[in-house]
């Protein structure tokens, strides 16, 4: 298995072979790619609930404020 | 043509009469809409323009605004031409005309924002107020693309809550109200004639407001 | 009842601000320029030539026409919306001088529709090929064109404002006035091209700039009311 | 309608399942993206012309084959909209669309970046599939813009549903139209796109484990998008409050 | 009551008679198109190169994009009066079949703004040097290529007409779409200068063409149902 | 209308229904406009839809005339459902929305010419008939844009006139009118009901029709 491994030092494993630049930034996007398109989702998740729940009492207070209103 | 406000004490209180008309006169397309055109608007009043389709009542409002130069005939402010004052005629004037200036894709406290903002400084407390008041609790926040109509020409009607402009020219601010936004745009009007301003009104409704006057535009 | 009057200042920078906000909310306003400009730009390797040699050669022609093009069919939102919707007649009533207002605006519509498209040009310069010692003239070129093609737009929007149809009558307004900028523009990237200084034509487009900054809202707010009438 | 489809097309329903099926895709995903991953970068042994650069590859193909996916998953959603409108596959259609220009997107700057290895260039006009990628990325972002412009949520489904549709049936004619351009063109491809090119079994199979880490990665993150989406526009129902509230 | 219900036909020509005659009244919508093409066109030996060798080789493609701008940008007039004033909803609340009342559109706006641009490029490309034998297939693949152009447009018109600011995303979506129209109109236009035959170019557009008259306004109706909910 | 002998069967009257609506609902934003909404419109009858601003009546008009389709539950045309039998409903429907379907540009007379023969066959006697009918003697050839508020609606309304459609859906069209125009319109509409036609129309008037009915949305 170990053998399998392609470098032996780690700057030849950041090098890769004199396209280090490319391979990285490939690589990169693709982390972007995914990260971005994770964690955006389930940023806006906890948006989207802490929201509704404000709503949710505020709702409440104008519905008990229009009642005591009698209007 | 014209029957005007009474002109019976000649100037006895000229520094009352916020906006004289004298001897308008406006044709378009040949079509002579008004001539001879005189009227008075003195502080406390709400004067109602009235006239049938197409007789000149928008032309007219419009002309009062300055925003349609194509007439003969003085207008004056105070006893002075509006030209010579046009920084105090315009921050003491507030017109809401067929389109009623609300931006679709704001808020109406945005719309709000900005244009009371082109007049005076305004505090979103106030805002909140006034929209409250003229029943748009709970819309605060939609687009105003989401409102209807009726909706749409409350949130221009705030303004006139929160602004201290002392001359109101409406044109039509009744059309798709409902009867309860009927009777509170009236209160609205009455409230500020009590106060010591003026209004000036298009409308085929007829008003219940103590101070009103009425000038027929044929 | 003029206490509590704002300064023009005040008025200026609520009005830039509003018409910012409008252009984040409806997004197309900032993104609809930029991608047209990468959409035309990109159909000229199709309808010409995709070899880059060809293209080196048509580069600085064609991202100066396809950002004129963009600047100017973006114009149309500039009074349109306001003009609609009853606005504009608010802002010709304002006790404030119409020329601050009018910039406000211009200046807003310049920073959503203008900037963005000259920051992405140097892509575009690269995908056609463009000598990479053009970039930075033909950025700076873009960077004093853009907001002469606003100001000068911005007259021919307001004169208008109120008709059916605006797209292309703003168009065949616009595109001939357009043609000095064109010309400067394009000259000072051939000449950066050529290894000769561009700042001649730099600083003939920096004296046009300042010329229309402190003309063309005159113009603008006196046809705006024209229009409104 | 049948029963099952008409359950499928309640939001409600397709929330608490999806509820459960999340963690096990997100599982097969981490493994199969760690996999391909690590086997990219670590072990895949370098092409015997190409160097290190077919670790690009591997990504890239990944990407750039997922990214073909989107239009005929849009039609299908628009379809589905327009017929059945059913408001659960405008929701996916939604950030199909939004997560497709994301794919094209990195399909277009990870092919660019082999090129300038491969070609000496980051943009080729002469390649067809990178001028009919860039031609995707361009109708996708006007599906995007065309939503984002339309104010009232149910007609935007059902436009963009329609353009979807129409620009399905475009992106074939442009990709044939453009590839048919480019042979015409005879300009001399510096290196070709053949996928038959000469590289090892180990390469495939790596590449084949990405592309299903990628298809993994594409279903999870749609599913989360459409979650949101179910939540903010059932806001106002029953079984939403009660959730919030849980929560 | 349904006794004096009119025909089909009669509505279509009803319909196409109204918009020739709203088009005639406005002058604009004929003259704008028009108008825009000549003014991009010129363009390009301003900002590119006045030398006619050059320009030889980029006519046909120029030509063929300013033709795409122009017919798109003019498509912004097809349902927008009719959707501000309440005359769309008429339209969609006939008896009659939409697919001929859209269609009646679509070919009254081709004649209008369609029709003029092809008929004066031959005049643009002598400007711009196109060898004269090329004048028959430009002309050729324009008659068949602004009609497809027309329909497409119609189409995102019809999507997007409850906009405020339609010009620019009309174009963002349209533009992509019309690249097969581009590449066979230009690579008509080419063989024909390298002495081919542009034969199955042109009949490809024909089959194109014969395509989306059949299919657009079927889309094209059902977008402005979309629109006016 | 045939003029046989009444029959017997139980669907005697069923058949004088024109527009039956049955649980109505519909929602925008979440917010429910209405639901539960039932009512019949029978022929020579006209249905008042009254409502505070925001209560959905323009949305409920739309619906109704398939301009609109984000509802729920039935709505019936003599009977049956609407998608069965859209040619003879649309030819029986007039329309006219808060947006007119006036041309700016054409006359009053072009734009007549169009709408009208998108329903059926009219000649120009009758068209010129009609815009004098409505008070527009006179403007007959002015391009639509020269004409006030009013005006253009009135040309809207002359279509009345000259339809033979039995079900007119009408809203707001007294916005702009002035009290002449509103007389002639209760006129005309009243006139469509004794006619055997029906009318269906939301305004915040009280209209003095015999034959009104009114239905309310909160
Ligand atoms: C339709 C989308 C695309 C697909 C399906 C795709 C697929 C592939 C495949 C399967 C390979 C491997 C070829 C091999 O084994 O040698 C490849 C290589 C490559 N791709 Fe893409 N690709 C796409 C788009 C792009 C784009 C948009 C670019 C550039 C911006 C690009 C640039 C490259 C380059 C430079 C190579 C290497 C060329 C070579 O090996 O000869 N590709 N692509
Ligand atoms: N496009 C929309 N998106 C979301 N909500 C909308 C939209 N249009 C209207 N609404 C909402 O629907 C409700 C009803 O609107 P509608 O125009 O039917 O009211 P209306 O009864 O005609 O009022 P008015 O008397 O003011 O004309 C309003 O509360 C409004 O907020
Ligand atoms: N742009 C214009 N060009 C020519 N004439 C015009 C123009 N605008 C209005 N008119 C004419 O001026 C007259 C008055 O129009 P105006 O809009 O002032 O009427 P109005 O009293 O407000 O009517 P309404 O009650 O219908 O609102 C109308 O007869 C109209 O024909
Ligand atoms: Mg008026
Ligand atoms: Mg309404």
């Amino acid at each position: 298995m170990l053998d399998a491994i392609q470098f032996s030092t780690w700057a030849e494993f950041i090098d890769m072979g004199g396209y280090g630049f490319n391979v990285w930034s490939v690589y990169a996007l693709f982390a972007i790619l995914v990260a971005v398109n994770l964690i955006l989702p389930w940023r806006k998740k906890q948006k989207i609930v802490r929201q509704l729940k404000r709503r949710m009492t505020l709702e409440t207070e104008i519905q008990s404020e229009d009642s005591s209103n009698g209007d | 043509m014209s029957s005007a406000a009474p002109t019976t004490s000649p100037n006895s209180d000229t520094d009352k009469i916020m906006l004289a008309a004298r001897e308008l006169f406006c044709a378009r397309d040949e079509r002579v809409l008004f001539k001879n055109l005189n009227f008075d608007l003195p502080q406390g009043q709400v004067l109602q323009v009235q006239g049938s389709n197409g007789s000149g009542k928008t032309t007219l409002m419009r002309i009062l605004c300055g925003l349609n130069d194509s007439y003969e005939g003085s207008i004056k402010w105070y006893g002075q031409e509006i030209e010579d004052q046009a920084a105090s005629f315009f921050s003491s004037l507030l017109y809401i005309g067929h389109r009623v200036g609300v931006s679709k894709v704001l808020t109406p406290v945005e719309n709000l924002r900005w244009s009371c903002s082109l007049k005076q400084a305004v505090s979103d407390e106030q805002i909140m107020d006034a929209l409250k008041e003229v029943g748009l609790r709970g819309f605060e926040e939609s687009p105003c693309y989401t409102l209807s109509a009726g909706q749409q020409q409350r949130v221009s009607l705030a303004r006139l809550i929160i602004s201290p402009a002392s001359l109101w020219v409406l044109d039509e601010p009744f059309t798709t109200l409902d009867t309860k936004g009927v009777a509170m745009l009236e209160k609205i009007m009455q409230r500020q004639a009590q106060a010591g301003g003026a209004v000036m009104v298009t409308t085929h409704h007829s008003l219940s407001i103590a101070e009103l006057t009425i000038l027929s535009l044929g | 009842m003029t206490e509590k009057q704002t300064t023009t200042s005040a008025a200026f920078f609520a009005t830039l601000k509003r018409d910012l906000l409008i252009a984040f909310k409806k997004k197309n306003d900032i993104v609809n320029p930029f991608m047209f400009f990468i959409i035309v730009v990109s159909l000229f390797p199709i309808g010409i030539s995709p070899e880059s040699d060809r293209l080196t050669e048509i580069a600085a022609g064609v991202i100066w026409i396809s950002v004129l093009l963009a600047s100017m069919l973006s114009m149309d939102n500039l009074y349109r919306s306001d003009y609609e919707d009853g606005s504009l007649e608010q802002l010709l009533l304002s006790p404030h001088p119409l020329f601050f207002l009018v910039l406000a605006k211009n200046i807003s519509h310049w920073l959503v529709s203008g900037l963005p498209v000259v920051l992405v040009s140097p892509l575009l310069a690269y995908m056609l090929a463009l000598p990479s010692e053009a970039y930075g003239t033909l950025v700076l070129s873009l960077l004093l064109g853009t907001p002469i093609m606003s100001l000068l737009g911005s007259i021919a929007v307001a004169l208008t404002v109120g008709l059916g149809s605006r797209g292309l009558i703003l168009a065949v307004i616009t595109l001939p006035m357009s043609v000095p900028i064109l010309i400067f523009g394009t000259l000072a990237v051939q000449s950066t091209l050529n290894s000769q200084s561009p700042i001649g034509y730099i600083s003939l487009m920096l004296v046009m700039l300042s010329v229309s900054v402190s003309l063309a809202p005159l113009a603008s707010a006196a046809a705006l009311k024209i229009s409104v009438n | 309608m049948w029963v099952w489809f008409s359950k499928l097309g309640s939001p409600k329903w397709f929330y608490e399942l999806s509820g459960k099926w999340l963690p096990w895709l997100i599982a097969a995903m981490v493994i199969f993206m760690t996999i391909g991953l690590v086997w990219g970068l670590v072990f895949l042994p370098p092409d015997y012309q190409q160097g290190f650069t077919s670790r690009i590859l591997i990504v890239h193909v990944a990407v750039a084959g997922t990214s073909l996916a989107f239009f005929p998953l849009m039609l299908v959603a628009g379809t589905v909209t327009l017929v059945w409108r059913m408001k659960l596959a405008d929701m996916v259609a939604k950030h199909a669309a939004i997560l497709g220009a994301w794919f094209s997107f990195i399909t277009l700057a990870t092919g660019s970046l082999w090129g300038s290895v491969m070609w000496g260039t980051w943009w080729e006009w002469t390649d067809s599939r990178l001028v009919s990628m860039l031609f995707q990325l361009f109708l996708l972002l006007g599906v995007i813009s065309l939503r984002s412009a339309l104010e009232d949520s149910e007609t935007a489904a059902k436009a963009c549903a329609l353009l979807s549709i129409v620009g399905c049936i475009n992106v074939v004619i442009i990709k044939y139209s453009v590839e048919w351009w480019n042979t015409l063109h005879q300009v001399a491809s510096p290196v070709s796109l053949d996928p038959t090119s000469p590289n090892g079994p180990q390469f495939w199979i790596a590449t084949l484990i990405m592309i299903v880490a990628v298809y993994l990665f594409l279903s999870v993150s749609l599913i989360l998008s459409t979650r949101n989406e179910i939540l903010e526009r059932e806001r106002r129902s029953q079984w939403v409050q009660d959730l919030v509230l849980k929560n």
